[in-house]
C-alpha cells in the first residue's frame, strides 16, 4: 500500500512506535492483533480444557452415581466444602454446578474466544492485508474484560454456595431461587462474569466489522475475500446484535437477584419447595427471559460454527489443490443463515405454551436456515470433486468435521419440528445433537486451524505423525461419547440428571411392570464416559505437541509452507507488527488453485494477471 | 479548512438551532397533551409519535443520518428490523398458547410488597 | 404391535421407548419420516464423500482440476431437502401440532386435572365424583403448611369437598382423553410422561392445558424435563392407567377420606 | 504499516474508522436499549395492577426539565463540533464546557427524584413499574455519566490534540457527539413513556 501523505505524517507523530517494546506491552498489554490473537488462543484453550475437566467428574457422577470420586475426590471436598464434596462424593448442587458452568465455560469462555476471537484476531487483518485491526487498543480492552469474565466465573467455584447451578441458561426463577441463602451468590457473579463477556465480545465484533469493512488492502473487493473472512465478519454481526438483549436480561435478572425485583418472578411464587408465596412485588413473566436468552442463543450457536465452517473452507481449498465450488452460493448462504437466525430463536421453546401460529412461524423459519447450511456443506463436498487431495493433518480434522457437522446438522430437524420436539425436548437426544456440532464439529475446525496456521504463528511445524495419532483417537473417541447419546436421548433420558436418570430407570413395557427408561441406557452411561476418559488422553499428544513443536517443531523454509493462496501466507514467518514487509495489492480472488496456463498449482492473491 | 466548507457549516449551524426549538416545542407538546383525556390507546399513540419526530430530528441533524453514507444505513436498517423482530415476535409469542391457557397468581394491592429484598 | 417392521424400525433401530397414547402413533410416525429423510441424506453424502476422497486422493490424482464439478446436481439435492422438509412440515408438524397440542378436547369428555409441580413433586387435583373442580387459593394453599398446594376451598366451596388431591401417584381411565392443567408453584418444571408422548413445561403464573389419550392399562413414570433445582433428577412420580370402572372406584374412595379428613376443619 | 483511514475517509466507503466504530456500538445500544424496552412493554401489558398517573408518584416537571436539559446539552455538544469545524477553539471550548455542565445538571436533578423516591419508601422491589423506572433510568444515568467522562477528557488534556493533529480531534468530538445525541435519543423516549404514560 502506498502511504499516503497523511500516512506519513502520522508516522512521523508516532515515532516512537518502532522501539523495541518491553516485556509487559509486548506481551501482556500487547495492541499487536497478532499477540492479542494468541493470548485469546491460549486463554481458551485452557477454558476448554478447564471445561472439558468439569465434564470429565460429571461424568463419573453419571456412570457410577454415588460413588466417590477416584483420585480428586478428597481433594475436591477439602477445596469445594462440604455442601458441595462429601466423603468423596459429588452432590447434586455440585453437579449442577458443573453442569452450568461446563456450558457456559465451553460457550463463552472457550470456544467464541478461539473460534472467533483468537483465529478471527490472528488471521482477518492478515487474509485482508491490513496492518493491525482498526481499533488496536479497543481489542487489547477486549481481550482484558474477557480475562476478568473468566476470573470472575472461576473464582465463583469458591464462594459460599458455589457457582451459578442453573444451566448454562439460567432460567429464572430457578436462577434466582436457587441460592437464596447466599447473597451475592454464584449467580451474582454468573450474571457480572457475563456482563463482562459480553462487552469483551461487543468490543470485539465493533472492531471485527470495523477493520473488514475499511482496512482492506487495495484490490480486496467483497467478492474477493476468503470465506474465512466472510464468516467472521458474519459472526461479529450475530455478536453485534444479538448479545444485548442478552445484556439486557442479565441486568434484569441482576436487579432481581440483589435489588429484589420481579421482572421474572410472576406473582404468587411460592418460596423453593413451600407453599408460601415470596414476599415479592410480582407480575414478572419467567417466558420473558427465555425469550431474551434465546434471542441471544440461537445466533450464538451459529457464532460456534460459523468460524469453524470458515477454517474448513480455507483448510479444504488448500488441501484439494483447487478453487471451492461455489464460492458466491457460500457466501450468500453465510449471509443467509446470518439473517435468518435471528427469527428462529423460539425453537428451544416450543414446550412452553406455544401456540399454532407462532409455533408454525418458528419452525418455519427453522427449517429454512438449515437450507443455507445444506448449501454450504453441499459446495465443500463438490469441492473434493477433482481434486488433488493431500491428507495433511489440518485436512484429516478438517474432512472430518463434514460427516460430524453433518450429523449434528441433520439430527437437528426432528428437534426443529415441534411435533417430534415433543419427544425429544430436554432428552440426550438435544445433547448428542449440539455436541456434534460444536465437539466433533467446532473444535475439530478449530484442530484445524491450529495445525494450519501454527508454521505462520511460530515458523515451526507441529508433529506429523503425533497429529494424526491425536486426529484419529479423537474421532474414534468423539463418536463413541456422543452416538450412544441418540439412543438413550429416543429412549427418553432426560437431560442434567444428577445420577444419569436412574430414578426414572424402569421395565420396557406394562406388563413388566413400571414403565421407565429401560435398562440398557445405563450401561451405555458407562461406556460414554469411559470413551470421555480416553477422549481426554488421546488429548496428551496434542498438548505436548503443541508445547513441545515451538521449540523443537520442524523449522519452515518458506513464509508459505502449504503453498495457498491467500494473503496471510505473503507476510514473513512470523509476521512482524504492522505484518506486511511491503504493499499489498490484490488481483484475484482467494482460491485460485491450479489455475489453467499458469506455472505452479497455486497463483497467489497478490499475483498481477499474465498476459 | 476552506471557505465553501465554512460556508456549509454556518448554513448547518442554523438548522441545528431550528431542530433545538423543534425538539422544545416538541417537549411541551407532549406533556400537554397527556393532560388532554384521548383514551389509553390514544395518549399513548401520540406521545409515541412525537417521540419518534423527536428521535428522528436528533438522529437525523444533530447525528447527521440525512448525509450519512451507505454502509451505515445498511447497518441501522439492519438493526432495525432485527430490533422489530425481537419486539414483535415476543409479543406474539406471549398472546399465542394453546387454547385454555390462564393465568394464575392473584394480584397483590400496589404497595403490599416491603420495600427491601426478603430473601 | 410386536414384529412388524414399524415395531421393529421405531423400537429397535430407533429405541423409540414404549408407546401408550393415541396421539403418541403419529409423534413416533413424523420421528421416523424425518429419521428417513436424515439417513437417506446422510448415506447418500457419506458415500459420495468417502468415494471423492479416495478417488481424488493425491497419489492418485496428481493434477486438480480447475474446474471440478460443472451442472446443476447440487441444485437438485438441495431443492429436494427443501420440498421434502416442506411436505413434512406442512403436512404433518403443523396440522398434528393444532390438533394435538394446542386444541385440548372439551372438559366434558375428557379426565380434567390439574397438574401442580413443586420442588419436588407432582400433585394432581381431582374434581371427584361431582365432575366440578373446587376453588383453589392461594391462601389456603400457604396456610396449609404444604399438605395441600393446591389450596383447594373445601371449606366454603360445596363442589370443593369431594374433590382429590395426590401426590406423585396420578390414576386415570385407560381409552379416554386425560386433559391435564399444568402450572409450576416456584420454578419451572416440565411435565412429562415420556410412554405418552407428551411434555409440557409447568410455568409458574400460567396454567396451560397438555392432553393425551392412555392406550393401555399399566404404570408409566412422570419425570420433570426441566431442571428445577438440586433435586430435579428425582421429581418422579407414577401415572396409574386403570379401567374406567377401577377408576370411578379408586375416586370415589379418595373423595371419601378427602371428606373425612377436613370435614371437623374449618379454615375461617 | 501504519492503520489507515484513522483521520481520512476511505475512498469507496466514505468513513474514517472510528465513525464506522460508533455507529456499529450504536447499534448494538439500539438492541440493548430496544430489548428493555419490549421487556416493559411485555411487563405492562401482562399487569394487572400497572401504576398510573399520580400513582406513579413521579414529578412530571423535574422529568420535563430534565428533557430540557439534555436536548439543550445535545445542541451545545453539536455547535462544539461545528465550532472546531470553523477553526474557533475558543468557543469549542465554551460549548464543550456547557454541555458538560448540562450533562452535570441532568444528573443533580436524578438525583434529586431519585432521593424523593427513596424517601416515599419506592425501591425497586416495590412495584414492576420502579424496577423498570429505577433500572432504565438508571442505565440511562450511566450512559450520562459515560459520556460526561469522555467529554471532559475532550474539554481538557484531550484538547491538546487540537495543536497536533486537528482533523483528528475534530473526527473524535463529532464520535462524542454521536453517542451523545444517541443518549439524549433514548431520553426523548423514556421520558414519556416513564413519566407521562
Ligand atoms: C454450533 C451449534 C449449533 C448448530 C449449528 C445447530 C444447528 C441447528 N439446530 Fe441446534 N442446538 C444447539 C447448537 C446448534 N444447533 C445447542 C447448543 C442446543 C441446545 C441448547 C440447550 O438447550 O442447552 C440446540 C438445540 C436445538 C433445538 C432445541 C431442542 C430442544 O431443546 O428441544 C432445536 C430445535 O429446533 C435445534 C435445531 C437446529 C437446527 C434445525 C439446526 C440447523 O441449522 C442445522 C442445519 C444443518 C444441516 C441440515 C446439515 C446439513 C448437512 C448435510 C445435509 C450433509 C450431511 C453430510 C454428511 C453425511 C457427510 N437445535
Ligand atoms: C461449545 C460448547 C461445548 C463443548 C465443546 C462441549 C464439549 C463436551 N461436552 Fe458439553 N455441554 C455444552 C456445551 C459444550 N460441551 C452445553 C451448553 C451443555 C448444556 C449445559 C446445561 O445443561 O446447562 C453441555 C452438556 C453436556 C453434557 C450433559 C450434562 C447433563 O445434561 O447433565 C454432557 C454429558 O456427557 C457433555 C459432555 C461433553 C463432552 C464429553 C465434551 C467433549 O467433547 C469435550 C472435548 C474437549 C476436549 C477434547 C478438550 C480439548 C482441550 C485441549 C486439547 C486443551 C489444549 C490446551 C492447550 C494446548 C493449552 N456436555
Ligand atoms: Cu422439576 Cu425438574
Ligand atoms: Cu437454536
Amino acid at each position: 500500500m502506498q502511504p499516503t501523505t497523511e500516512e506519513t505524517q502520522q508516522h512521523a507523530a508516532h515515532g516512537a512506535h518502532h522501539e523495541e517494546l518491553g516485556f509487559w506491552r509486548k506481551y501482556i498489554f500487547s495492541t499487536d492483533h497478532k499477540v492479542i490473537g494468541i493470548q485469546y488462543g491460549l486463554t481458551g484453550l485452557l477454558f476448554l480444557f478447564f471445561g472439558f475437566c468439569l465434564m470429565m467428574l460429571m461424568r463419573w457422577q453419571i456412570a457410577y452415581p454415588g460413588k466417590p470420586m477416584p483420585v480428586v475426590g478428597e481433594f475436591l471436598q477439602k477445596l469445594l466444602g462440604d455442601e458441595m464434596v462429601n466423603k468423596g462424593v459429588m452432590l447434586p448442587d455440585l453437579y449442577n454446578a458443573f453442569g452450568a458452568m461446563h456450558g457456559t465455560i465451553m460457550v463463552f469462555l472457550a470456544i467464541v474466544p478461539v473460534a472467533f476471537a483468537a483465529f478471527g484476531n490472528f488471521v482477518v487483518p492478515l487474509q485482508i492485508g491490513a496492518p493491525d485491526m482498526a481499533f488496536p487498543r479497543v481489542n487489547m480492552a477486549s481481550y482484558q474484560a474477557y480475562f476478568l469474565g473468566g476470573v470472575v466465573m472461576f473464582f465463583s467455584f469458591f464462594i459460599p454456595g458455589g457457582a451459578a447451578k442453573s444451566g448454562w441458561t439460567s432460567y429464572s426463577p430457578l436462577a434466582t431461587l436457587a441460592d437464596m441463602g447466599h447473597h451475592p451468590n454464584g449467580q451474582t457473579f454468573w450474571i457480572l462474569g457475563m456482563v463482562l463477556l459480553i462487552t469483551s465480545s461487543l468490543l470485539g465484533a465493533v472492531n471485527f466489522i470495523a477493520t473488514i469493512i475499511q482496512l482492506r488492502a487495495k484490490g480486496m473487493t467483497w467478492m474477493r475475500l476468503p470465506f474465512f473472512v466472510w464468516a467472521q465478519f458474519v459472526t461479529a454481526f450475530l455478536l453485534l446484535l444479538a448479545f444485548p438483549p442478552l445484556e439486557a436480561a442479565a441486568i434484569l435478572q441482576l436487579m432481581d437477584n440483589v435489588a429484589g425485583t420481579s421482572f421474572f418472578l410472576p406473582t404468587g411464587l411460592a418460596a423453593p419447595g413451600t407453599t408460601t408465596p415470596l414476599p415479592i412485588s410480582g407480575g414478572g413473566s419467567p417466558l420473558l427471559w427465555q425469550h431474551l436468552f434465546w434471542f441471544l442463543g440461537h445466533p450464538e450457536v451459529y457464532v460456534l460454527i460459523l468460524p469453524a465452517m470458515g477454517i474448513v473452507c480455507e483448510i479444504i481449498a488448500n488441501n484439494t489443490r483447487k478453487p471451492i465450488w461455489g464460492y458466491k452460493s457460500l457466501v450468500y448462504s453465510v449471509l443467509c443463515i446470518g439473517f435468518l437466525s435471528f427469527i428462529v430463536w423460539a425453537h428451544h421453546m416450543y414446550l412452553t405454551g406455544m401456540g399454532t401460529k407462532i409455533a408454525t412461524f418458528f419452525q418455519t423459519t427453522t427449517m429454512i436456515i438449515s437450507i443455507p447450511s445444506v448449501i454450504i456443506l453441499t459446495c465443500f463436498f463438490i469441492s473434493l470433486w477433482g481434486g488433488s487431495i493431500r491428507f495433511t493433518v489440518p485436512m484429516l480434522f478438517a474432512l472430518a468435521f463434514l460427516p460430524m457437522f453433518g450429523i449434528g446438522g441433520l439430527t437437528g430437524l426432528p428437534l426443529g419440528f415441534n411435533f417430534t420436539d415433543l419427544h425429544l425436548h430436554d432428552t440426550y437426544y438435544v445433547i448428542a445433537h449440539f455436541h456434534y456440532v460444536v465437539a466433533p464439529g467446532t473444535i475439530f475446525g478449530l484442530f484445524a486451524g491450529i495445525y494450519y496456521w501454527y508454521p505462520k504463528a511460530t515458523g515451526r511445524l507441529m508433529n506429523e505423525f503425533w497429529g494424526k495419532v491425536h486426529f484419529w483417537t479423537s474421532l474414534i473417541f468423539m463418536n463413541l461419547i456422543f452416538q450412544p447419546m441418540f439412543a438413550q436421548g429416543m429412549a427418553g433420558l432426560g437431560r442434567r440428571m444428577y445420577d444419569g436418570g436412574v430414578t426414572y430407570a424402569g421395565a420396557d413395557d406394562p406388563a413388566a411392570g413400571l414403565v421407565g427408561v429401560p435398562q440398557w441406557v445405563f450401561g451405555m452411561n458407562r461406556h460414554i464416559s469411559w470413551a470421555a476418559w480416553m477422549l481426554g488422553l488421546a488429548q496428551i499428544p496434542f498438548i505436548i505437541n503443541f508445547f513441545l513443536s515451538m521449540k523443537k517443531g520442524q523449522k519452515v523454509t518458506s513464509d508459505n509452507p502449504w503453498g495457498a493462496t491467500t494473503l496471510e501466507w505473503q507476510t514473513p514467518t512470523p509476521p512482524p507488527h504492522g505484518n506486511f514487509d511491503r504493499p499489498i495489492e490484490v488481483h484475484r480472488g482467494p482460491y485460485e488453485y491450479s489455475v489453467p496456463g499458469h506455472d505452479g498449482d497455486f497463483t497467489p492473491q497478490t499475483e498481477p494477471e499474465q498476459r | 479548512m476552506d471557505d465553501k466548507h465554512a460556508h456549509d457549516i454556518k448554513k448547518h449551524l442554523k438548522v441545528y438551532i431550528g431542530v433545538f426549538v423543534a425538539l422544545l416545542v416538541g417537549t411541551i407538546v407532549t406533556v400537554a397533551v397527556s393532560r388532554v383525556n384521548l383514551g389509553h390507546a390514544g395518549n399513548i399513540s401520540l406521545a409515541l409519535v412525537i417521540a419518534v419526530l423527536k428521535a428522528a430530528l436528533v438522529a437525523g441533524f444533530f447525528m447527521h443520518l440525512v448525509s450519512e453514507k451507505k454502509p451505515i444505513y445498511t447497518i441501522l436498517v439492519f438493526t432495525a428490523f432485527f430490533f422489530v423482530g425481537l419486539m414483535a415476535l415476543t409479543i406474539w409469542a406471549m398472546n399465542d398458547s394453546p387454547e385454555q391457557t390462564t393465568t394464575t397468581g392473584q394480584a397483590p394491592p400496589a404497595h403490599a410488597a416491603p420495600a427491601h429484598h426478603v430473601p | 404391535m410386536t414384529n412388524t417392521f414399524d415395531y421393529w424400525f421405531k423400537h429397535k433401530l430407533l429405541d423409540l421407548p414404549y408407546l401408550a397414547s393415541r396421539h403418541g402413533e403419529h409423534v413416533d410416525d413424523l420421528i421416523v419420516y424425518v429419521h428417513a429423510l436424515m439417513a437417506v441424506l446422510f448415506v447418500g453424502w457419506l458415500a459420495y464423500f468417502l468415494y471423492a476422497i479416495f478417488r481424488f486422493r493425491k497419489s492418485k490424482h496428481p493434477k486438480a482440476d480447475y474446474v471440478g464439478v460443472k451442472g446443476h446436481v447440487s441444485n437438485w439435492i438441495e431443492g429436494g431437502v427443501a420440498v421434502v422438509e416442506a411436505i413434512l412440515l406442512i403436512g404433518f408438524a403443523v396440522p398434528l401440532w393444532a390438533k394435538v397440542v394446542t386444541k385440548p378436547p372439551s372438559e366434558k369428555e375428557s379426565t380434567m386435572i390439574h397438574v401442580l409441580a413443586k420442588q419436588f413433586n407432582w400433585n394432581a387435583h381431582y374434581a371427584g365424583p361431582d365432575g366440578i373442580m373446587g376453588r383453589q387459593d392461594q391462601a389456603l394453599a400457604a396456610a396449609s403448611g404444604g399438605s395441600d398446594p393446591f389450596g383447594v376451598d373445601r371449606a366454603n366451596d360445596p363442589n370443593a369437598r369431594d374433590d382429590v388431591v395426590v401426590m406423585d401417584n396420578f390414576v386415570v381411565p385407560v381409552n379416554k382423553p386425560v386433559l391435564a392443567y399444568v402450572t409450576g408453584l416456584d420454578v419451572i418444571h416440565s411435565f412429562a410422561i415420556r410412554s405418552m408422548r407428551v411434555c409440557q413445561d409447568a410455568v409458574p403464573g400460567l396454567r396451560i392445558p397438555t392432553w393425551f389419550t392412555p392406550t393401555q392399562e399399566g404404570e408409566y413414570k412422570i419425570t420433570c424435563a426441566q431442571l428445577c433445582g438440586n433435586s430435579h433428577y428425582h421429581m418422579s412420580g407414577i401415572l396409574k392407567v386403570v379401567s374406567q370402572a377401577e377408576f370411578d372406584k379408586w375416586l370415589a374412595a379418595g373423595s371419601e377420606k378427602a371428606r373425612k379428613n377436613t370435614a371437623p376443619k374449618s379454615y375461617e | 504499516m501504519d492503520i489507515p483511514y484513522v483521520v481520512q475517509p476511505r475512498e469507496d466507503t466514505g468513513l474514517f474508522n472510528a465513525k464506522v466504530g460508533i455507529w456499529l456500538f450504536l447499534a448494538s445500544e439500539v438492541m440493548l436499549f430496544g430489548a428493555l424496552f419490549s421487556s416493559y412493554i411485555l411487563l405492562r401489558v401482562g399487569s394487572i395492577n400497572w401504576l398510573y398517573g399520580e400513582a406513579k408518584d413521579l414529578n412530571v416537571w423535574l422529568g420535563t426539565a430534565n428533557t430540557a436539559v439534555l436536548i439543550t446539552s445535545s445542541i451545545t455538544m453539536v455547535m462544539a463540533w461545528a465550532s472546531l469545524k470553523l477553526n474557533e477553539f475558543g468557543k469549542f471550548k465554551a460549548y464543550m464546557g456547557a454541555t458538560i455542565l448540562l450533562g452535570l445538571v441532568f444528573m443533580v436533578i436524578k438525583a434529586f427524584e431519585y432521593n424523593a423516591k427513596f424517601h416515599h419508601g419506592h425501591f425497586p422491589a416495590a412495584h414492576t413499574f420502579y424496577a423498570i423506572y429505577f433500572t432504565l433510568t438508571g442505565l440511562h444515568a450511566l450512559h450520562v455519566l459515560g459520556g460526561m467522562v469522555v467529554n471532559s477528557f475532550y474539554w481538557g488534556p484531550g484538547s491538546k490534540m487540537w495543536k497536533t493533529d486537528p482533523v483528528r480531534f475534530t473526527n473524535r468530538v463529532e464520535i462524542g457527539g454521536l453517542f451523545w445525541h444517541f443518549v439524549d435519543l433514548v431520553w426523548i423516549f423514556l421520558f414519556p413513556v416513564l413519566y407521562l404514560l
